[in-house]
């Protein structure tokens, strides 16, 4: 008699954990406002990142496309990956001297792994990180990018 | 293939081999287990692991120590965090450096949210190892809200590279403290349902109750950490034994099994959860004000010396060795991971049962194959 | 037991061995000869049971390899480290504790994988990560070099 | 009764007098079977790809999740592009692979799901054939199928597809028992093995609540055992994903794969079927019994004139919908159970209980106890 109660709740115990896990998945079902699913080429709009999000190296302009980089390669020699590639040419000055001035600004975003420290060892704030992340192209030579745009300058206050 | 055994008749009989994986949904990556099957029955299993070896270490001897970190974050993805912290910590040590207590809060708080998310994917997985595919979906919901956590504050989701010697990148964002505390809240509703939908069920049960025993001496023998080696009993908590940070600060029990089986393994995870939730609750609401970092030199150079450093990643004890010269580069790193350890164990554990056993069973160690392979 | 009494306890069973106190760890170096009768004195007397290897290194030396173990006993909650340091270079061979702590088995595969030391009496003493048969050379070795090594 | 208006019986056979009287009687057989045959395909081929889409709704609803919303409004056009896809995929060749038997394999299951269609009454008159040993047939039938699984697995030459034919072929032979069981407790009750008088006879009422007790754990026993029959989760052994990656089918691509997909389906679909028309009436609409008219009078005598007017086809697809939904909801919330637990579930469980349920529904039909 016993191992026939035995066996009868061994059966009805195992069902009834059966109907606890149906009753999860069946709330859900019948719970469509659950979903949390962000559709996303829709919400493209009205999706934003978060300030911090490390989506690619970037090198703030101002309106008189002016940046900050001093071509100091600080970032260069820090980069863990060779992702950074700082070309200078010798500029002179009005008053006859000789000064380094950034010439092209090389990132490579297909060697890039979002570590940070070159932003975080730039002396001047001049490369932060943009939030774009859609960084898929059909050509792998898109991916190396030059930060400074054309004709752009060094801002005045950050020199010396 | 063409391996023949002999049986107790003397005749020879061929083995049935089969390769689970490379490439294999259960594996996690890429691992091939070389499986001798009899029947059903696991005879003996193989693992050949390296289809991701990268050669961390080696790269490592030619790196600064604030770049080792980024690549500590691509061993164990799913604890990237702990394993930058271990970087730091031995970094911070050397240097005999204090870092500032709020830096100590913080990076116990995002320790234990790393291992909160290791474990919602853990469980999404395991369910999915043993065929319930809905698992998955809610564990993902659920991680989706601590992924967004650290995007907030460190600005991306999986490797973080939050940690710098000395203290952080940035500082937390305001919206930490509020974010964190909604999830808390979250999640408490949230986690019971894991156990209504998977532990609690029959052929869950089934499936792993006294299946893969390891017992508390193979355990210490073959070095099992981390929620598997608790499983068997094994007292191998790092933060309990070798407080760091800020763990020695707060009161949470080290959660142990005795049976060793998945079961036992599954439960010590779901456990960890409940108690990860605690600590950050103890330490959410004090964290104290002040730096969050200290000010270092820009070139880092350890003393020469060897120096070792443990913590308690998701999957276990991961440490990190540093042979120093006195230069800016290590002359040798080694990462002690965790997985390699719990992986040297499967021929142990799963030789016979049954092939769909071998399953679940490393679906409860689970396995990260990145970390293995370094 | 801490550190001090470690070392008197160790000096008292073999007063031969060599124990130098580390920043964080005792350190006990031992020759390949003597390597795996310290190791089971480490694990099998009572007061040290040394029974949970937690980390194995193969470091390549300037003049030698070697094997730095990590220990620690559940029991008693102490840590020490065991060194051995192979004779040469070219032939560095060292005998295996996978007989004594079964994680080794895997750690040596892969000292013997990256670092190139040959553990004497180990079960399976293959490669782990790279290919059995046609990588050359170890690759943790100081003087290893290879074209895709990329620098900076 | 009101439903007889839906009655297709006249309008087939006037096809048929039309058919015979124009043409020599060899000529409007074929026509007929061909006409027959075309229309079936077309409902197989249009149920396959709703069933497809609907399991796709269901469990992406269940796991929290949208589920396909691409193609089509809703996305009820996926799986016809997923159809489209696999037709135009590459049919791999496997070397080494017994060709004739794995380009055979999945034809076998096909053709056994499709027999097993027909048999089965859709509405009054909707009926391709209407054995007297109907419940027989459709048993016998559905189970070939097995035949083509085990046919793909050895000839595939993978080990994987192996032990998963293998697993297939012993769940099938466990669980063919239960089925066959559980449907000669309804036979007992209805006496009859003809499908059509089974579903005229559940006019007062359905089985499932005339029979009461032995015929609710019968009908449990059915959507059990039916579930496993069709290897579908949490029985899915004989694909088993995460443990064969994809089990017998695992060299199959594209139209091939794609039969075998359907196949499932289909078997599903006709799992549901039986266990309609068997237990919950098939096309019958939902009569309120004599018992329960006493009780309501006038009323209950509206509700089943009511119900009349729904044609009874609609009636047959709600219930088997209704039962399929009830196996998508097993598959996507349990795990999967191991091999020897699968056969232990049927040897010390449902035999058992069957056996017993059998005793327990003759001692009914003979007391009368029913309703």
């Amino acid at each position: 008699m016993n191992a026939i109660i035995e066996y009868l709740k061994e059966l009805f115990g195992g069902i009834k954990t059966l109907l606890t896990g149906m009753k999860v998945t069946g709330y859900y079902f019948v719970h469509p406002k659950e979903i949390t699913t962000q559709q996303y080429p829709e919400n493209r709009k009205t999706l934003k990142m978060f300030d911090r999000f490390k989506g690619e190296v970037s090198m703030p302009h101002d309106e008189n496309n002016q940046h900050k980089c001093t071509a100091c390669s600080i970032c260069e020699i820090n980069c863990p990956n060779g992702s950074i590639e700082v070309i200078s040419r010798q500029v002179e000055k009005e008053d006859g001297k000789k000064k380094k001035e950034l010439d092209t600004y090389i990132y490579k975003l297909s060697m890039c792994t979002f570590c940070g420290i070159c932003i975080k060892v730039c002396p001047q704030d001049a490369i932060v990180f943009s939030q774009g992340f859609e960084h898929a192209v059909y050509n792998k030579e898109k991916l190396i990018k030059t930060l400074n745009k054309p004709g752009s300058s060094l801002k005045e206050k950050v020199k010396e | 293939m063409e391996e023949f055994i002999t049986n107790s008749k003397g005749k020879q009989e061929e083995e049935y081999i089969v390769n689970m994986g490379p490439q294999h949904p259960s594996t996690h990556g890429v691992l091939r287990l070389k499986i001798s099957l009899k029947g059903e029955t696991v005879e003996r299993i193989e693992p050949h692991c390296g289809y991701i070896h990268r050669g961390i270490e080696k790269m490592c001897e030619r790196l600064t120590y604030q770049q080792i970190i980024h690549l500590t974050d691509r061993m164990d993805y799913l604890s990237a965090h702990i394993n930058n912290e271990a970087v730091c910590l031995l970094v911070e040590d050397a240097l005999q450096i204090e870092v500032p207590e709020r830096v100590k809060y913080i990076r116990t708080i995002l320790d234990e949210l790393t291992r909160l998310a290791s474990h919602q994917l853990w469980w999404c997985a395991f369910g999915m190892d043993l065929g319930a595919l809905t698992t998955y979906f809610y564990g993902l919901r659920d991680r989706e809200h601590i992924l967004d956590i650290f995007e907030e504050t460190t600005g991306a989701r999986l490797l973080q590279s939050f940690n710098v010697p000395g203290g952080f990148m940035n500082d937390i964002h305001p919206n930490f403290i509020k974010r964190v505390k909604d999830f808390i809240v979250y999640f408490r509703k949230k986690l019971p349902e894991y156990d209504e939908l998977l532990t609690g069920n029959v052929i869950m049960k089934e499936r792993t109750n006294d299946i893969g025993i390891l017992s508390l001496e193979d355990a210490i023998s073959y070095g099992v950490t981390g929620p598997s080696g608790r499983g068997s009993g094994f007292a191998c908590d790092v933060r309990k034994h070798h407080p760091y940070s800020a763990y020695d600060k707060v009161e949470f029990r080290e959660v142990l099994y005795t049976k060793g089986d998945s079961f036992h393994r599954y439960k010590a995870r779901v456990e960890e959860m409940w108690e990860s939730m605690k600590i950050i609750e103890q330490l959410i609401d004090n964290i104290p004000e002040g730096d969050y970092a200290v000010k270092m030199k820009p070139i880092i150079k350890l003393p020469e010396g060897e120096y070792y450093q443990r913590v308690e990643a998701a999957r276990g004890e991961f440490g990190v060795y540093v042979l120093s010269t006195g230069e800016k580069y290590p002359y040798r790193i080694k990462f002690r991971s965790p997985n390699f350890s719990n992986l040297s164990a499967i021929n142990k554990i799963a030789a016979g049962f049954k092939i769909a056993d071998l399953v679940a069973i490393g679906g409860s160690l689970d396995l990260v194959i990145p970390d293995i392979d370094r | 037991m801490n550190n001090e009494q470690l070392k008197e306890k160790i000096l008292s069973l073999d007063p031969s061995l060599n124990i130098s106190e580390g920043p964080q760890y005792l350190t006990l170096s031992v020759t390949p000869e003597k390597l795996h009768n310290t190791a089971l004195l480490l694990k099998n007397t009572s007061e040290l049971s040394f029974d949970y290897l937690f980390c194995l290194t193969g470091n390549d030396l300037a003049d030698a390899c070697e094997v730095v173990y990590h220990l620690e006993s559940t029991k008693h909650a102490h840590a020490i480290v065991l060194k051995a340091k192979t004779a040469n270079r070219e032939n560095a061979l060292l005998p295996t504790v996978t007989d004594i702590w079964a994680t080794a088995d895997f750690h040596e595969r892969e000292v013997y994988d990256l670092v190139g030391i040959t553990f004497t009496n180990h079960p399976d003493m293959r490669r782990i990560f790279l290919d059995e048969e046609d990588w050359v050379g170890y690759p943790l070795r100081k003087d290893y070099t290879d074209n895709n090594i990329v620098t900076r | 009764m009101a439903f007889n208006i839906y009655d297709f019986t006249s309008f087939n056979q006037s096809i048929d007098k039309l058919l015979y009287d124009n043409l020599p009687p060899f000529w409007a057989l074929i026509i007929e079977m061909t006409l027959i045959g075309v229309a079936f395909l077309l409902f197989y081929a249009l149920v396959g790809l709703f069933l497809v889409y609907a399991e796709r709704k269901v469990c992406a609803f269940i796991q929290n999740r949208v589920g396909p919303n691409r193609v089509g409004p809703y996305g009820i056009f996926q799986t016809f592009a997923d159809f489209i896809k696999l037709l135009m995929k590459e049919i791999i060749h496997i070397r080494k692979a017994d060709q004739f038997l794995f380009n055979l394999a999945p034809f076998i299951v096909i053709i056994a799901s499709f027999m097993a269609i027909a048999a089965i009454p859709f509405g009054l008159g909707l009926h391709a054939i209407d054995f007297n040993i109907g419940v027989f047939y459709v048993m016998a039938v559905s189970s070939l199928g097995v035949i083509g699984i085990l046919l793909a697995g050895w000839s595939s030459n993978n080990k994987y597809s192996l032990i998963g034919a293998m697993r297939s072929g012993a769940q099938i032979v466990s669980y063919e028992l239960s089925v066959g069981m559980s449907l000669v407790t309804i036979v007992i009750l209805a006496g009859t093995m003809q499908l059509s008088e089974i579903v005229e006879a559940q006019r007062n009422g359905w089985f499932i609540f005339t029979g009461h007790i032995p015929a609710i754990i019968a009908f449990l026993i059915f959507i059990i055992a039916g579930t496993a029959e069709t290897n579908r989760g949490p029985f899915d052994l004989a694909e088993a994903e995460s443990e064969l990656t994809a089990g017998f089918h695992t060299e199959y691509s594209g139209i091939k794969f794609a039969f075998f997909f359907l196949a499932e389906y289909m078997n599903m679909f006709i799992v549901a079927s039986i266990a309609a028309t068997v237990f919950l009436g098939g096309w019958m609409p939902l009569h309120l019994g004599p018992l329960l008219t006493d009780l309501l009078g006038n009323w209950s005598l509206k509700f089943n004139t009511g119900v009349d007017f729904i044609p009874p086809f609609f009636w047959y697809m709600g219930k088997t919908l209704l039962v399929i939904f009830l196996m998508m909801w097993f598959k996507w919330t349990f795990p999967r159970l191991r091999i020897d637990q699968l056969l232990k579930l049927e040897w010390k469980y449902l035999l058992p209980i069957n056996l017993f349920n059998i005793i327990l529904m003759a001692l009914i039909v003979l007391m009368g106890w029913h309703f």
